[in-house]
């Protein structure tokens, strides 16, 4: 039962403790939005998961969000039609949810 | 100089009412522009500037309020005011929607001044003829 | 329109240069052409190999090492501070160009802004 | 009116470290504005040597400076106003 607890998360669905992250937490809020995460989600995922390690913060809009993959990942996937696929409503928020990094503050 | 009908202002304040002379200063050089017939289009509240907007300050009644002073002025010539919601958050001001979305115990944010994001400033500082900063002194 | 957006206080111990990091962040996510200027003890944000975990904040090192990913277009450091404060090109963090911060420069911009 | 290039304002106190820059920083074909605790920059021994010296008088008449202007000239919050719009960029320190 403790292996398939969910960990304390906030009322947007965010993760209260970071280190609480693995994938299957990530497979399981991505389907209450009812994604399946493929490798296409999973790159994104990594990539969100780097640039908090390497920057310590996450990209503070979507329109950040999105030039940062373009910057990574290039043209094809950093633009935001392809996010928002990925990633619907506000890819940003969506992506930071499921790769289990703090919500984002609205800040921009 | 730019024509006077056309002219407009953002007027940013960084500083808090009592620890700083910025909202004064600031609601000073406000009335002055709106006396001359120019407009003001926003009044952006950022860092301690957010304290501005506080519902409960209640200062010694032979002292200003600047809190109800500025939001007399707001109402007074329909000028919005909007407190930065990053700065606000760190800072204890919320409105209804924050307090709600953060589980907080009360909200505290004064009409009519709004939370929203830096693009406010972004905007206003695209849009306006001069954006002013007024900052604490020392 | 391009925004000049300058740094004084030294780190850690005010918000005011996150505050306007994020100033600089935002006019890159809404496509303004932006660049950061650090003067006075504000030199001190570009300092290699800062740690401040044990003082319970994040490292503003890293925080500033996103502004070329997010379009901002240059970080500019008051040359004479940075000799005031030791800081040379062994010291600096990566992509920084000193500058000396003076009338001319400010010319090269239509605004410039403190955070506070 | 002659063009003024930069109006800085300064509400600095002379002892301030951004003070200094600023005034490092102020061109001839600039204009400085002293509001603020920067008013006490009257009472110094050296003003400032910008293009051209204003100083907000409310602030000024506060402090007790109201008489002691040099070669700086009052100007209200009006005067304030239209300085701002008359310089080229303003910089609030």
């Amino acid at each position: 039962m403790v292996s398939n607890a969910m960990p304390e998360r906030n009322n947007e669905g965010f993760l209260e403790n970071a280190q609480d992250w693995t994938e299957t937490v990530a497979a399981t809020i991505a389907a209450e939005d009812e994604l399946e995460l493929t490798e296409k989600h999973w790159e994104i995922i990594q990539f969100l998961r780097s640039f908090y390690k390497e920057h310590e913060m996450s990209p503070p809009s979507n329109r950040l969000f999105v030039k940062a993959v373009k910057e990574a990942l290039g043209e094809d996937k950093g633009n935001s039609i392809y996010l928002m696929q990925l990633f619907p409503g506000t890819p940003a928020k969506t992506a930071c949810r499921i790769a289990g990094l703090p919500r984002p503050t609205n800040c921009l | 100089m730019a024509e006077t009908a056309s002219v407009t202002f953002t007027l940013v304040i960084t500083g808090a009412p009592y620890s700083s002379q910025a909202p004064q200063t600031a609601l000073g050089f406000a009335q002055a522009a709106v006396d001359a017939g120019h407009r003001i289009d926003r009044v952006f509240l950022y860092g301690d500037g957010v304290h501005l907007a506080s519902a409960l300050c209640a200062p010694p009644s032979d002292e200003t309020n600047w809190s109800e002073a500025w939001s007399q002025f707001l109402a007074d010539h329909s000028v919005p005011g909007v407190a930065c919601i990053a700065s606000a958050l760190r800072r204890g001001l919320v409105n209804e929607t924050e307090q709600k979305r953060y589980e907080l115990p009360a909200a505290n944010l004064r009409a009519p001044f709004e939370i929203a994001g830096l693009g406010e400033w972004v905007e206003g500082r695209i849009k306006s003829t001069r954006t002013l900063y007024f900052h604490a002194g020392d | 329109m391009s925004t000049l957006i300058m740094i004084d206080q030294p780190p850690y111990g005010a918000w005011t240069g996150r505050e306007a990091l994020d100033m600089a962040f935002s006019l890159a996510a809404f496509d303004q052409p932006a660049s950061l200027l650090f003067t006075g003890a504000g030199v001190n944000w570009l300092r290699q190999a800062q740690e401040a975990g044990g003082i319970g904040q994040k490292s503003v090192e890293k925080n500033l090492s996103a502004a070329p990913i997010f379009g901002i277009e240059a970080i500019l450091a008051d040359r004479s501070a940075c000799n005031t404060y030791g800081l040379d090109e062994n010291s600096l963090i990566e992509g920084v160009t000193l500058v000396d911060a003076d009338a001319v420069l400010l010319t090269n911009y239509d605004h410039t802004a403190f955070a506070g | 009116m002659t063009a003024i290039k930069t109006l800085h304002i300064l509400n600095k106190s002379p002892d301030h470290p951004r003070a200094a820059k600023c005034l490092e920083m102020v061109s001839r074909e600039d204009g400085l504005l002293l509001i603020g605790g920067g008013v006490l920059f009257l009472a110094a021994a050296k003003l400032p040597d910008a293009g051209k010296l204003f100083a907000l008088s409310p602030d000024a008449d506060a402090r007790g400076l109201g008489h002691l202007t040099g070669n700086a000239s009052a100007v209200d919050f009006n005067g304030m106003v239209a300085l701002s719009l008359q310089a080229q960029r303003v910089i609030s320190w």
